[in-house]
């Protein structure tokens, strides 16, 4: 098991540096640069030849790289006790009590790890509780606790690379995981439901309509609901329910706890409903396939030809094995999920990590576009193997050597 | 040998064991399992007209010859209609009889910019599906048919290509394409170049589908039986291997076609796809979208509308293909 | 498709019964149907009655039929690999089946489950339990499946081809364990094959399907040493025996089993049978008594053939 | 490895006695289980065969019998060189000229492509599910004359005429030439893949499990082809089965094969009245009859718990962990080879009684 999780790691590590290499070389490929703007200024000349050299523009390429590479890797310049203090200083009693839970689920899944325990229904317990230990990493690298990066400095003045993308971070985290808890409570029951009562209408009419959630671009999803849900209902009816930019009102801060929760409601449903139409679609349609599979297994037979009433035969029996492949789904759809993001977070204005992108893009700002890249194949990386290890935890078969 | 041309009934002959089937060729069969998929049916035509009307309809429009696009193309007579007396240009004009899907912000005609649009996106759609096809279907039977270094090797590649983050890198690479130099000039502007990168891109799902079909395929026994007669690696892999993995390349490659111009579609109206004036249904939902504010629709409703009713054909026709192709299947469902 | 058409017969209680049949005669079909696992979009039963106990099955509602699966009537399957259900361990799997029908504590489950491992012959039980289905051989999982089928202590046990996909040494064992469990306890066994040889030395009483109906029924000696229907008697011509050595062709039944979407005309078999007359084809037989008590036979010429006397190479010749 | 006593004296290549067609010598045959963290290392090595001798004669048919994970079909596929073997040598006399300077007795597991390629004119092999083995994409004639074409025996018109001649000897109709495998029975798709490997005339057909998956009625059918083949066509068969009545029936000689090894090899007759090893002994014994009464007489040998994995087969006599007869200290010490005991019965087994059956 370690050692296929090194092995994972080793060949994500290689298909990062792989990935970071095509990428920045296109990017020097390409003729245009970061200073492009700049030049069409004539009194720039200066700041123009004083930024060449600070961010070594007029190196050979592969030197660039190295540079690029050497930043990307190396600790920022501050020590572990400031880390701390800032910690403790500035989160106070109320943003603790999330981080003793991280660290509390933390340490359970190390003991669960250690102790082996037989019982069935421990499990996808500990199989969740996995989700914790990335959670606690992107804690520690976001308060910079145990470790912290600059990744370059920003081409467009706005400071360390690694401060802006973890700034934008719990944007597109928040969404993401909304689109993905949508997703996942709205597809699987579906399809469940599909399965049970196939080639009902209600299967049949399930199936078309995932079909045409699966041909529509996420941009005509997004722009649909922004101009339906938010503008055109308010202009016909003088309801606003839905906001469709940012994340939160210019008063968040002076709302009360209830009206908080309300304001974030407001506005996250549009863009992460944009994100999870496709996802629920596509696992509808997996999980009816997968359960329709499960359903015809001689188990179930066993199942039925035991006496359990239909209702156990179905949730315990059918369920649990119909579960599993969506596990691997899940875990490549995350990819999915933010490139939908991107593209949802520039049609909703959301501060997120994928407008972080387009701006940098449209800057030639490298350093950001490389993290950016970087920081998503990262999680890909660490997703797949997530995956693959939840996989064995929940089916007893399978073993890895 | 003749007594045995002879022997009486062994009470095995071919004749009282009867044949359940009458004979129909595998093509029959697929056609007739095609049939009864109407959704499949239905997207086929739809999808044959969209061709035609868009790489046989839209270039016949007339253009202002010699631009590199048609700033006024004009369906119908419309170089009248589309400025006023004072020679001012008729900009967002709703639907009405003579332009029935209205005009753009530039006064455009809308309904003949969605017609020449589906040229950028057919083309991306089709290109990509061909390279993967190709490609995909070449990496997986090396990689399924010869296992050891060659198998590791490509599918190491292949894990690489999978754990590329597809958006970010299309994005980057869409904005990138006009000013790389060093590719020819069909590649760095229009859907060529945007083709090329998404089916370089797209096809590692594909070869490993190929590679597991050439894995269980190459342990059946029908594929024994011709290494038992002396067949050569050739002639196995074309004749018996391949026929036989065909239908899950088919499938997945009009899956990748759709997903082909839905990247588009999103790289164009986020302004890295084909780059404007070229009209394409992802630009013009992009700017359509920004007017669509205002209350000016129809560039939105009718760009979208073709972009996902093409979509859903080539999906439709997908399914319909995996259930014709599928040779386990009877002729049960409806 | 009709795959199964006016078959009816009796069981006594304790009887073991062999039901034998090549793929297709509608065996399987048969025992689903007393179980109601034929569910509608599959197929569903159009008339007849099931009655068991004084119970017609067919006219119970589903939650007294639930009580009726596992606990009075228990089946095992085919395929021993596939039968457990590979994310519960075997234990779960056994005590659910015991909660549900003994209705008993969990604690109480886990002793039964136990015992009832131990009296399949499965080593250290109580350990086991805690075992996935994946760490048990093809043939302790059809064992497991006999746990399960009488740990709840069923008035009939359905066995459905259950050594079909073992060897012959597993075979062996497990017939031999299923027969003393049978006698020890009383249990009525139903045991579906396309082997005769395995129902031989099991069964009291034979009944053979074709074509989805009962062609012969009789007890086991009878029925093996003086058939009374074509069909049985061309099965037992064309199985290669242990004890004999052959010299010469077998007496093979000519061509193959018809389709049950088009079935011929008047008997089943007439296109197959050696002895077919005009008869044959018009009218369909009907079960019947065949000179000897309690062995019957759907054959119109029952009591005239004598097939012991003829003679298997002379019929192939001609 | 291969310490095991041959059936037959082992003769240099070249003084293979004329009436045997193929002799197989200390077949081994490994499957490497590989492990490692980045490049797969072999580890270990599954021993599906483990040196196993015998020889068929020309005309006779040999039934290799033995449960799932015996090797049996490894084995045969090794002879065929369908598998490469890891070590051993087979040994086989041709019959035919084949225009090619080939030596009269050819080492097939050590033999060149070239010289493979000229030989499966003389060996073919038959399968065990109809299903499987037929290309669903290709018609019946594309599918029989698949040999004639690799080998380039005739013109187009040519190959279809002899299709239509192989499937009139198979009892098919000719006329089905264009039809695809879906549309037969499954006893019809045996008999195209019999015809099949009729095709180039060979001499040894290697039958793996050739009934096994046929309904008992339609087998009887294609035993009796497969015995009429035979006899009038003069071919040689090792014939490979799970099912010991049918071997019965159809074999000359009987080789018995446990964990890859073979513990007993005799005539037909002997094999199955008087087996001497205790494993036979219990195979037989497991083999039920359609005869009640018989059934009710019978004394059964019932094994202990399963097959071992061939992964990690048991020390000295595979057999030693189920046999009623163990002699701990020397059976689970020492090899038995496998001795000729009487003429023309070997058996592996250090304590060999004859064994009354019924």
């Amino acid at each position: 098991m370690l050692a296929y999780i090194i092995r994972r790691l080793v060949y994500g590590v290689v298909t990062l540096v792989a990935l970071s290499l095509v990428v920045f070389l296109l990017i020097q490929a390409s003729g245009g640069g970061p200073l492009d703007r700049l030049k069409l200024n004539p009194r720039a000349q200066n700041l123009i030849a004083q930024l060449t050299e600070q961010w070594g523009l007029d190196k050979p390429v592969m030197q660039q790289y190295f540079t690029w590479l050497k930043n990307f890797v190396t600790p920022a310049d501050v020590p572990a006790a400031d880390g701390l203090i800032v910690l403790f200083g500035k989160i106070g009693l109320r943003g603790l009590t999330p981080i003793v839970l991280v660290l509390s689920a933390g340490a359970y899944t190390v003991w669960a790890f250690l102790v082996k325990i037989g019982q069935a229904w421990w499990r996808p317990v500990r199989a969740f509780s996995l989700v914790f230990v990335w959670l606690i990493a992107l804690w520690l690298a976001k308060s910079r606790l145990v470790f912290s990066l600059t990744w370059g400095e920003s081409f467009r003045g706005d400071g360390p690379v690694w401060d802006n993308i973890f700034g934008a971070a719990g944007a597109t985290f928040r969404l993401g995981l909304a689109a993905l808890v949508m997703a996942l409570i709205i597809g699987i029951p579906l399809g469940i439901y599909q399965a049970i009562r196939q080639y009902s209408f209600f299967d049949q009419v399930g199936t078309t309509l995932s079909f045409v959630a699966f041909s529509t671009p996420i941009f005509i999803i997004a722009v649909g609901f922004q101009l339906l849900l938010a503008l055109y209902l308010e202009k016909w009816t003088g309801v606003k329910l839905f906001f469709v930019t940012g994340m939160s009102d210019s008063s968040y801060g002076d709302l009360g706890f209830m009206a908080q929760m309300g304001d974030i409601v407001r506005h996250l449903t549009l863009p992460a409903m944009s994100i999870a139409l496709i996802s629920i679609a596509g696992y509808a349609r997996f999980q009816r396939a997968s359960m329709l599979e499960v359903m015809h297994s001689d188990y179930l037979r066993t199942a039925k030809a035991k006496g359990l009433p239909r209702r156990r035969v179905i949730l315990k029996h059918a369920l649990r094995n119909a579960l599993i492949p969506i596990v691997t789904l899940v875990s490549l759809d995350v990819a999915g999920i933010i490139g939908g993001a991107i593209i949802t977070e520039s049609i909703f204005g959301w501060p997120g990590v994928g407008r972080l992108y387009i701006q940098a893009i449209n800057a030639v700002d490298y350093p950001t576009i490389m993290a950016v890249v970087m920081s998503i194949g990262i999680g890909i990386v660490m997703m797949n193997i997530v995956a693959d290890i939840l996989y064995g935890v929940l089916d007893p078969r399978v073993r890895y050597d | 040998m003749t007594d045995l041309l002879n022997r009486p009934g062994d009470g095995a002959s071919d004749d009282a064991e009867g044949l359940a089937v009458e004979p129909i060729t595998q093509w029959d069969l697929f056609i007739a399992r095609l049939r009864r998929h109407r959704l499949a049916m239905i997207s086929s035509i739809f999808l044959f007209v969209v061709i035609i009307i868009s790489f046989v309809v839209g270039p016949l429009l007339k253009c202002d010859k010699g631009a590199t696009e048609c700033e006024f193309p004009q369906l119908w007579d419309h170089t009248q209609g589309l400025k006023d007396d004072d020679d001012r240009l008729l900009v967002n004009i709703a639907p009405r009889g003579s332009i029935p899907f209205g005009t753009d912000e530039l006064g455009r005609d809308v309904l003949t910019r969605v017609v020449r649009g589906g040229q950028a996106s057919l083309t991306v759609g089709i290109v990509t599906g061909l390279l993967v096809a190709s490609l995909g279907t070449v990496v997986g039977a090396l990689a399924g048919y010869y296992p050891g270094v060659v198998d590791q090797a490509l599918m190491r590649f292949t894990d690489l290509i999978l754990g590329l983050p597809l958006l970010p890198v299309a994005i980057v690479v869409g904005r990138l394409l006009p000013e790389l130099t060093f590719l020819p000039d069909w590649m760095q502007s229009g859907p060529w170049g945007i083709a090329f990168l998404l089916g370089f891109l797209l096809w590692g799902s594909l070869a490993r589908i190929v590679r597991a079909e050439f894995l269980s395929l190459r342990e059946k026994e029908f594929v024994e039986a011709a290494r038992a007669a002396g067949a050569s690696d050739r002639r196995i892999i074309f004749r018996h291997i391949l026929p036989n993995a065909m239908s899950p390349i088919i499938v997945q490659t009009t899956l990748i076609i759709g997903a082909a111009i839905i990247i588009e579609a999103a790289l164009s109206f986020l302004g890295f796809g084909v780059r404007p004036p070229t009209p394409t249904w992802g630009g013009m939902a992009a700017s359509g979208a920004g007017v669509a504010v205002r209350g000016f629709w129809w560039e939105l409703v009718f760009s979208a509308s073709a972009l996902v009713m093409t979509v859903l054909a080539v999906n439709f026709i997908g399914d319909g293909l995996r259930d014709a192709l599928d040779p386990t299947q009877t002729i049960e469902r409806k | 498709m009709r795959a199964v058409d006016g078959v009816s017969f009796d069981m006594m209680a304790g009887e073991r019964r062999g039901v034998v049949g090549e793929s297709g005669s509608g065996k399987s079909v048969t025992a689903m149907s007393i179980m109601r696992l034929i569910e509608p979009p599959a197929g569903e039963i159009v008339t007849g009655t099931i009655e068991f106990q004084g119970q017609n099955l067919l006219a119970l509602p589903e939650d007294d039929m639930q009580d009726v699966r596992g606990g009075r009537i228990a089946m095992i399957f085919q395929d021993p690999m596939t039968s457990l259900n590979p994310v519960y361990t075997v234990g779960d799997q056994l005590i659910e089946t015991i909660m549900l029908h003994q209705h008993v504590s969990k604690h109480d489950a886990r002793r039964i489950a136990a015992d009832a491992l131990g009296d399949v012959q499965i080593p250290e039980p109580m350990a086991r339990l805690d075992d996935y289905p994946h760490q048990f051989s093809g043939g302790m999982r059809q064992r497991v499946m006999i746990a399960m089928g009488l740990s709840c202590n069923p008035d009939l046990l359905i066995a459905d081809e259950p050594t079909t996909a073992l060897d012959v040494t597993t075979q062996a064992q497990i017939m031999d364990l299923m027969l003393k469990l049978a006698e020890d306890r009383g249990t009525a066994v139903m045991l579906i094959t396309h082997d005769l040889g395995v129902v031989a030395g099991f069964c009291d009483t034979i009944q053979v399907m074709y074509a989805g109906g009962i062609v012969e029924y009789g007890n086991a000696t009878d029925l093996f040493g003086n058939p009374q229907h074509p069909y049985t008697w061309g099965l037992l011509g064309s199985m290669t025996r242990l004890d004999e050595s052959h010299t010469e062709r077998l007496h093979s039944v000519r061509g193959a089993p018809p389709s049950l979407i088009n079935p011929p005309l008047g008997c089943r078999f007439n296109p197959r049978c050696d002895f077919v007359q005009d008869i044959c084809h018009d009218s369909y037989p009907a079960l019947r008594e065949s000179g000897r008590e309690s062995q019957i036979a759907a054959c119109h010429l029952a009591t005239e053939l004598d097939l012991n006397t003829i003679d298997v190479t002379g019929v192939v010749g001609s | 490895m291969t310490d095991v006593i041959q059936p037959a004296t082992i003769p240099g290549v070249g003084d293979l006695p004329s009436d045997v067609l193929i002799r197989v010598d200390g077949l081994v045959k490994e499957f490497p289980i590989k492990r490692g963290v980045f490049f797969k290392k072999q580890i270990g090595a599954v021993q599906a065969v483990s040196g196993i001798s015998f020889e068929i004669k020309s005309g006779e048919t040999l039934g290799l019998v033995g449960e799932s994970g015996s090797g049996k079909s490894t084995a045969a596929r090794c002879i065929l060189r369908l598998l490469e073997p890891t070590a051993g040598n087979v040994y086989f006399q041709k019959t035919q000229d084949h225009g090619a300077d080939l030596p009269p007795i050819v080492e097939i597991a050590h033999a060149d492509k070239q010289t493979m390629r000229i030989l499966r004119e003389e060996m073919q092999i038959v399968f065990q599910d109809p299903f499987a083995s037929l290309n669903p994409r290709m018609t019946v004639a594309s599918i029989v004359s698949e040999p004639l074409i690799v080998h380039g025996v005739g013109s187009a018109e040519e190959r279809l005429e002899k299709v239509k001649d192989l499937l009139r000897v198979v009892g098919l109709s000719p006329e089905h030439t264009n039809r695809y495998p879906h549309e037969f029975s499954g006893g019809q798709r045996q008999r195209i893949g019999i015809a099949r490997a009729l095709a180039l005339n060979p001499a040894l057909i290697v039958l793996d499990e050739p009934v096994s998956a046929l309904d008992v009625s339609i087998q009887a059918q294609v035993l009796n082809l497969l015995a009429d083949l035979q006899d009038e066509l003069g071919l040689t068969y090792l014939f490979i089965a799970h099912d010991l009545s049918v071997v019965r029936h159809i074999s000359d000689r009987v080789a018995v094969m446990y964990l890859g090894k073979l513990v007993e090899v005799a005539d037909r007759d002997d094999m199955y009245e008087r087996p001497m090893h205790p494993y036979s002994h219990a195979l037989l014994s497991a083999v039920p009859i359609p005869d009640p009464e018989l059934e009710l007489k019978r004394k059964r040998i019932l094994l202990e718990g399963d097959i071992p994995s061939p992964a990690n087969p048991p020390a000295a006599c595979r057999f030693h962990t189920r046999c009623p007869k163990f002699v701990e200290g020397h059976c689970d010490t020492e090899e038995p080879m496998l001795r000729e005991l009487e003429p023309g019965h070997w058996a592996a087994c250090h304590y060999p009684e004859v064994q009354q059956l019924f």
